[in-house]
């Protein structure tokens, strides 16, 4: 939860210099518009913000937003994303990229941010392609699935992201789709609340590159869903396993447990941000006598 | 033989203790206000092989490992053989000279004699009595080491006590056993013929990655994300060993691409951090220095070489990274590249290099070797009063903020998360003085143009204030010898041999490696030679300095993963003036 | 204006068809036989901003996009304003002649005018005939065009058949939509005045990507594993479209650092596989191009360059990756790098490169930049016939085999798994002449020399059988330009203006970068100036030169993102020896 | 299951030249003995056999077992060794590496790896710390444990590499521990023989560095488990998450399932290393006239 008393924020302070020109249509729109919400009804300040991203025309996000952005490497922006919110823990710090970003590239970082319960939230504008690229197979592309570098078909079985994120050991696992804007502002609203790593995959429809995967085939299959008891990891690992004609959105899971500055010695007392610096004393160099 | 000073080699297999041996013998004598420099031979294996180590500690001042070696301390009969054949090739060092003692075990046989004076001892029939393994006949070795050149045992304990002393017993024991050892070599046998000055006042005996360490920690460093590696390891464990103290920060993530980009995030958020690595762990990271470059985010990052390709030689030396440092990133950005000569200096260009990335919000690189971080050296003392310089920030609540504003000197004012009324974008792609990206729908050939100079425009701005290059009997010199980093002390051991042969021969001694101070062009005009000294293969500073001056240098080069001595770099040296190879 | 050639712009945004338009154009010419070169600018954005395509087409040989533009087809007014405003400035582009014509829609009003032919045209009232949108529009404008320079309307017609052929009914459509802007501009508007001789023998219109792909096959390359960064994606389609019908294997895996793992793992097992990416990506590649030199497993990497730092301008060309190149990997290991100078010799030294590596057992580059390898190009013919050159390989069962034997032109035998009786260790740790590993207990440093030693006495082998260095208009030349790669064309057009101003100036075209050959030294003896052109901020191939050649040079460069064009090289040539600038 | 008729192989035709250097007691040893072991009785000729590793004690692996050997880089054996089965199907490949090699620097190609379904036996060494670096430590120390880097105690919770593998799709997920060579040989043999991606986390003590997971630690633990269905996921995963003062080993999960080679159209029908190079006619530039 948050410690400070919510302050008036609209969401068109959230509005950024630079107009968002993802293609018309582009499932992008919704989660920019969402996070804002959400952002603004927390009452966040803009300049307490810091949107972290990779490279992918998803992570051309921060661009589009009135807060600190950091537009970094294709698949880096947890380990950028963590430092920052390790440093200066006063600041809400929201890492957003693609598919091919988080899944092929950055796994690793995926994994182990994850398992370490950061306290950030992590969403993903899963549109199954590789959009900026212009249309290869991404991670999470169907099986058989006709792109441009697989003429033939996909071969490489899908990776399911919340799967992943549960056996990492994310404590807030969710997921949603850009046909409906105010669901994800929802969820990003208590991803954003959640101390700990807080982990979204949104469908985000890519209407240049990806034909299969369109509004109207998530439209037809997504159904919300809310577990009875979200810290039943059991459960949200079934849910989450689901896949075809209905495919469940909602918050999977969601547990509390000890962030990873929680349990470190320095990062549980210190705002590395506002601390002074260490002036080194005679004494720190005795132990070289 | 230099009977101002003494050098002892402690050579055991590893996992002997041989290295912890070697460094009660080097406090020992740093305690007694010698200087001290120590060398380290070991394989990448941690039970086995050769490894030795060496201490050289003199009444006057020392600048590298020396040639000359008075006690050998065998941990085993390859020992004995190895250190007292003169036929000896260990990448240059010394065997044991004519008066020079070796202390082994007694039960130690058959060795091939070469007429130094063999003390067999009985050292594990001593250690036993105190432990129930050999282990500690390197305690009773050292008792007799110290004993041959009248160290007193008092020093001796006292550093065994600290050595020992959380383990309260073990450390009595360990000094009775080292007193026997003491004893038994006053008993039967003569001291070495030596005249060492003891001084009263105990020196700092501090190894390069303390030294980076303190270095880092002394200008501001909070925040050190790094995966372990060797030698950059020892840095490390200077932050592992000091966070809680100093309330600063070491994570360890899943590898070098997640430790950059985070010491990167920690940077752009505004606390100082760092990172660092050796040449494979560097090579993962070489994307995220082109980023700090392009977000012109301070960075510094520590390059601890060892002999590659590849994973190499682990646990040897050589100045081999110089042209990854170079050339990491695609593209062209600022990049400036430190390089101490000394223990000392990896403390003074450590911090200093925490200034400049934030003066130059650039990536800044602190390159040693192997040779360097792992070694220890004497150090009177420390300068700990230090300024440290924030570079450009912008004031709160401006409108329109330009991040990347187009200034004179190409720095422009930073500003943090958190801060009001400065949000702004940091962007990876070319962008525009507020940050806005130029590589998609308004892209323009000139605003890209112009964003490459007001970046490059830095160089210059650092150009101006950089220290003047480092020389050494210089002024009469007839020859020049340039080095860079970690060889200087060798280098100038080196000069003095020659000097003393009456060759006019001076040292250039580089620490400000990239970008190359133009001073140097004046320096070499109308020497009559120019000869570069590299612990590498391909002479990498070579062709920097090539392309930049435009002369013809000579090379001297050793690349068989050991540091230069002095007395073998002098010779080479002046086969290279004869005109000789 | 050269009545003998035509070059014709499409202009609009992402999403608008304008690079398959352009390709269309081009396609009509190169199956008229006329020599074709592309240029595509373009930005970051799938859909908006601005781009456009050119084509310039000609009777007689053409070696660059050329100065001068005819035609413009714009699909937006900002397209008209742009292309027709004499004071553009589009990265050296020209802008349309006076004499030239712009073709765009009725509908779109208010744009200046500067003096050319306008032509509104109703395209998009045409395109809407025969489809639900207006994006037909495009095959409007071409035939308008076409019709302008009375090319037939069967070869468009054939082409754009072609184009659209698997959707059988729009390709009729779009013909019947080309014809009536052909025939609309024919009974409207005067052709142009020029004298284009179209050929009966249609030409290959080959792109810089599909080149390598032809070569990296022609070469005998059966894996590759790459993942997709523009722009070396154009080789890396080529493979995802022929993998099939060649038996051949395209893997994208997780990751850059993952797909140079593969290719060398399959190298290592025998089946000759490459790399590739652009800057961002190779750096992650890094690490393991070391490993590969240090394994001697052959190599070959395919680095296609795009401006930097770090994202920096992905659609864009620049020369900027070489330092990266040269200096990947720690420590000195072989490394041979090759630049082709335009789309035909992307396909034959893609090949070599494939042999070169099986010969040397080592890292070869083949460097590229966005222009080269996005561009198209005509070809009259490709010599099929190559020889694979296996390099050696040792016969089955041999006692004692030795992987890295000490040979005198440094290069040993390989053995591949499953060949029985030559089981032997890989290893990116320092190693004997069998493979084992000298970095543990057995140590030795001069094990570390010679092993050193034979691995780079394979460049001295290959520096004897490099092929000359290629050289235009050079014998009388009082000038030497110097570029490498993708720039020979376009220098080469500007030699060829500053000659006919009567200047002595003649080109070094380097396309074996690394290690340069020698005879480069001998080249530039005597010449008053050494002009080094390149398309980058920090003359990374100048250093290089310099490095070697100890020899003052000037530099021409450019690096907003565009490449160079002849007209605007040839005035910046004669400034430098004017002595101006 | 392999094809060719057993050949009438011996362990020591496994011999090395170089002797294993490991410290005495190390753990590896009896990986290295169970491997020759599985390997002479699977009839498996050392010729066609090929062992990749990474960086670290265990990584020196290939140096010590008459093979053809690949000693790469830290964390990256599994990619080379995909490649090399993927030319060459007739070769058995063996992936064999550290805890820190495959669950840090290489976690995101383990991942992917086992997605695929390549068909080839990664064993890792799982000492729970670095060795070869002299004790840091690793993914899988535990929380609170006291090593190099962690003087006040780990902090980073543990990977549990068999729930790794299970969620990413691995085919085959084992447990062993070196306290018995024989058991791992059994495994290895059937992960040998299994067509697929094949993971072993064998507990390999480190004698020197690791001082908490001993052998004893683990001898008092360990348990041999044999599930009724191997092909049920929800018990292995199960399974895999005990922990504690009982610790299963054994053969959790396994099924058949096409390989990545299988479902490509070239690697399920060519053996690249012997198939003819492709010779470039003028058909094939058809395409650009
Ligand atoms: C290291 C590196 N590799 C490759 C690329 C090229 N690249 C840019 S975006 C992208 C993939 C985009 O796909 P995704 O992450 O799913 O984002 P989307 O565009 O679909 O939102 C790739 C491969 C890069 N910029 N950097
Ligand atoms: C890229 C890279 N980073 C770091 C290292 C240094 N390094 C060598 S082995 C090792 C870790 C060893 O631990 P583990 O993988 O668990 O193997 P073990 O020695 O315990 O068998 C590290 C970090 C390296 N060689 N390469
Ligand atoms: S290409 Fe796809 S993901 Fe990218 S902006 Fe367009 S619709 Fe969105
Ligand atoms: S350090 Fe540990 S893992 Fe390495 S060889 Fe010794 S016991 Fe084995
Ligand atoms: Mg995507
Ligand atoms: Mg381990």
């Amino acid at each position: 939860m948050m410690e400070s008393p919510k302050q008036i924020v609209k969401q068109t302070d959230y509005q950024g210099e630079v107009k968002a020109d993802w293609c018309p249509g582009c499932g992008n729109f919704a989660q920019l518009t969402a996070v804002k919400m959400a952002l603004a009804d927390l009452g966040i300040e803009p300049h307490n913000v810091v949107v972290v991203s990779g490279i992918g025309c998803s992570s051309n996000f921060p661009e589009f937003i009135r807060a600190y952005g950091f537009h970094g490497l294709h698949g880096r922006s947890l380990p950028v994303a963590s430092a920052i919110k390790w440093v200066n823990p006063k600041l809400t710090v929201l890492a957003y990229g693609g598919d091919g970003d988080g899944f092929f590239e950055g796994t690793q970082h995926f994994y182990h941010t994850a398992k370490r319960n950061v306290d950030i939230t992590y969403m993903v504008s899963d549109n199954q392609i590789f959009g900026l690229t212009t249309g290869q197979a991404s991670p999470t592309s169907e099986l058989g699935m006709v792109t441009k570098t697989t003429p033939e078909g996909n071969i490489e079985p899908p990776v399911n992201p919340l799967l992943l994120a549960l056996s990492a050991g994310a404590t807030f696992v969710a997921r949603a789709f850009s046909g409906d804007p105010k669901h994800i502002a929802d969820i990003t609203k208590k991803a954003i609340e959640h101390r700990g790593f807080s982990f979204i995959d949104v469908f985000s429809p890519c209407v240049t590159f990806n034909k299969l995967n369109t509004y109207d085939y998530f439209r037809k299959r997504v159904y919300k869903y809310e577990p009875e008891d979200p810290e039943d990891f059991a459960v949200a690992y079934k849910r989450a396993s689901e896949w075809g004609d209905r495919i469940p959105i909602g918050i999977f899971y969601q547990k509390s447990e000890p962030t990873y500055a929680d349990r470190d010695p320095v990062l549980s007392k210190v705002n590395l941000r506002e601390s002074p610096y260490y002036k080194l004393k005679e004494q720190d160099l005795e132990e070289f006598l | 033989m230099n009977d101002r000073e003494v050098v002892i080699r402690v050579s055991g297999a590893a996992g002997d203790g041989v290295q912890s041996a070697g460094q009660i013998i080097a406090k020992s004598f740093s305690r007694k206000g010698m200087n001290v420099v120590t060398y380290n031979y070991y394989q990448d294996i941690v039970r086995g092989g050769t490894s030795w180590y060496q201490i050289r500690a003199s009444s006057d001042p020392v600048r590298s490992q020396g040639d000359g070696l008075d006690i050998v301390i065998a941990l085993n009969k390859d020992g004995v053989q190895r250190h007292t054949n003169p036929d000896i090739d260990e990448g240059g060092a010394s065997p044991l000279s004519k008066e020079g003692i070796v202390i082994f075990d007694k039960s130690i046989q058959g060795y091939e004699e070469h007429g130094q004076r063999y003390v067999p001892m009985p050292l594990s029939d001593i250690a036993m009595k105190y432990s129930n393994n050999a282990l500690m006949r390197n305690t009773v070795a050292i008792g007799a080491a110290m004993a041959s050149i009248n160290l007193d045992f008092e020093t001796l304990a006292g550093v065994i006590g600290d050595q020992f002393g959380s383990k309260g017993k073990i450390a009595d024991l360990n000094v009775n056993a080292a007193k026997e050892g003491y004893d038994y070599f006053k008993k039967n046998q003569e001291p070495l013929k030596k005249n060492l000055s003891f001084g009263t006042k105990p020196k700092y005996l501090v190894g390069g990655g303390d030294a980076i360490g303190l270095g880092f920690v002394s200008g501001g460093m909070k925040f050190y994300a790094g995966y372990p590696m060797t030698p950059a390891s020892s840095a490390l464990m200077y932050f592992a060993n000091h966070a809680s103290k100093f309330d600063i920060v070491l994570k360890i993530p899943e590898d070098e691409i997640s430790a950059i980009n985070m010491a990167i995030g920690a940077n752009y958020a505004g606390v100082r951090s760092a990172t660092g690595s050796s040449g494979g762990g560097f090579s993962l990271m070489v994307e995220a220095v082109g980023l700090a470059g392009m977000l012109e985010v301070p960075l510094v990052i520590y390059e601890a070489q060892r002999p590659g390709p590849s994973t190499g030689l682990p646990t040897k030396t050589e100045q081999g990274d110089l042209n990854l440092v170079l050339g990491a990133g695609q593209g062209d950005f600022p990049r400036i590249v430190l390089a101490p000569r000394n223990v000392k200096e990896c403390f003074e260009l450590g911090r200093e290099a925490m200034n400049l990335a934030a003066r130059y919000q650039t990536p800044v690189f602190v390159m040693v070797d192997l040779y360097l971080s792992e070694h220890y050296e004497t150090v009177d003392s420390f300068d700990l009063d230090f300024k440290i310089d924030e570079g450009k920030i912008a004031g709160d609540n401006q409108e329109n903020f330009r991040r990347y504003e187009d200034t004179e000197d190409g720095i422009s004012p930073r500003a943090f998360p958190g801060q009001p009324g400065l949000m702004h974008n940091e962007d990876s792609d070319e962008h525009n003085e507020f940050g806005q990206v130029v590589s998609d729908a308004v892209t323009d050939p000139r605003e890209r143009v112009k964003a490459m100079n007001k970046r490059m425009r830095k160089m210059e701005t650092y150009r101006k204030n950089m220290p003047p290059t480092y020389t050494y009997k210089f002024s009469d010199a007839e020859y020049a010898v340039v080095q860079w980093g970690s060889t200087a002390g060798v280098v100038e051991e080196a000069v003095d041999i020659l000097r003393n042969k009456g060759i006019r021969v001076g040292a250039i001694e580089v620490t400000h490696v990239f970008p190359l101070n133009h001073d140097i062009g004046d320096l070499v005009r109308g020497k009559k030679k120019i000869i570069v000294v590299e612990n590498n293969y391909g002479g990498q500073f070579d062709r920097l300095l090539r392309s930049e001056l435009l002369v013809r240098t000579e090379p001297v080069r050793k690349y068989d993963g050991e540091s230069f001595y002095p007395g073998q770099l002098a010779e080479e040296i002046e086969v290279v003036i004869r005109g000789g190879k």
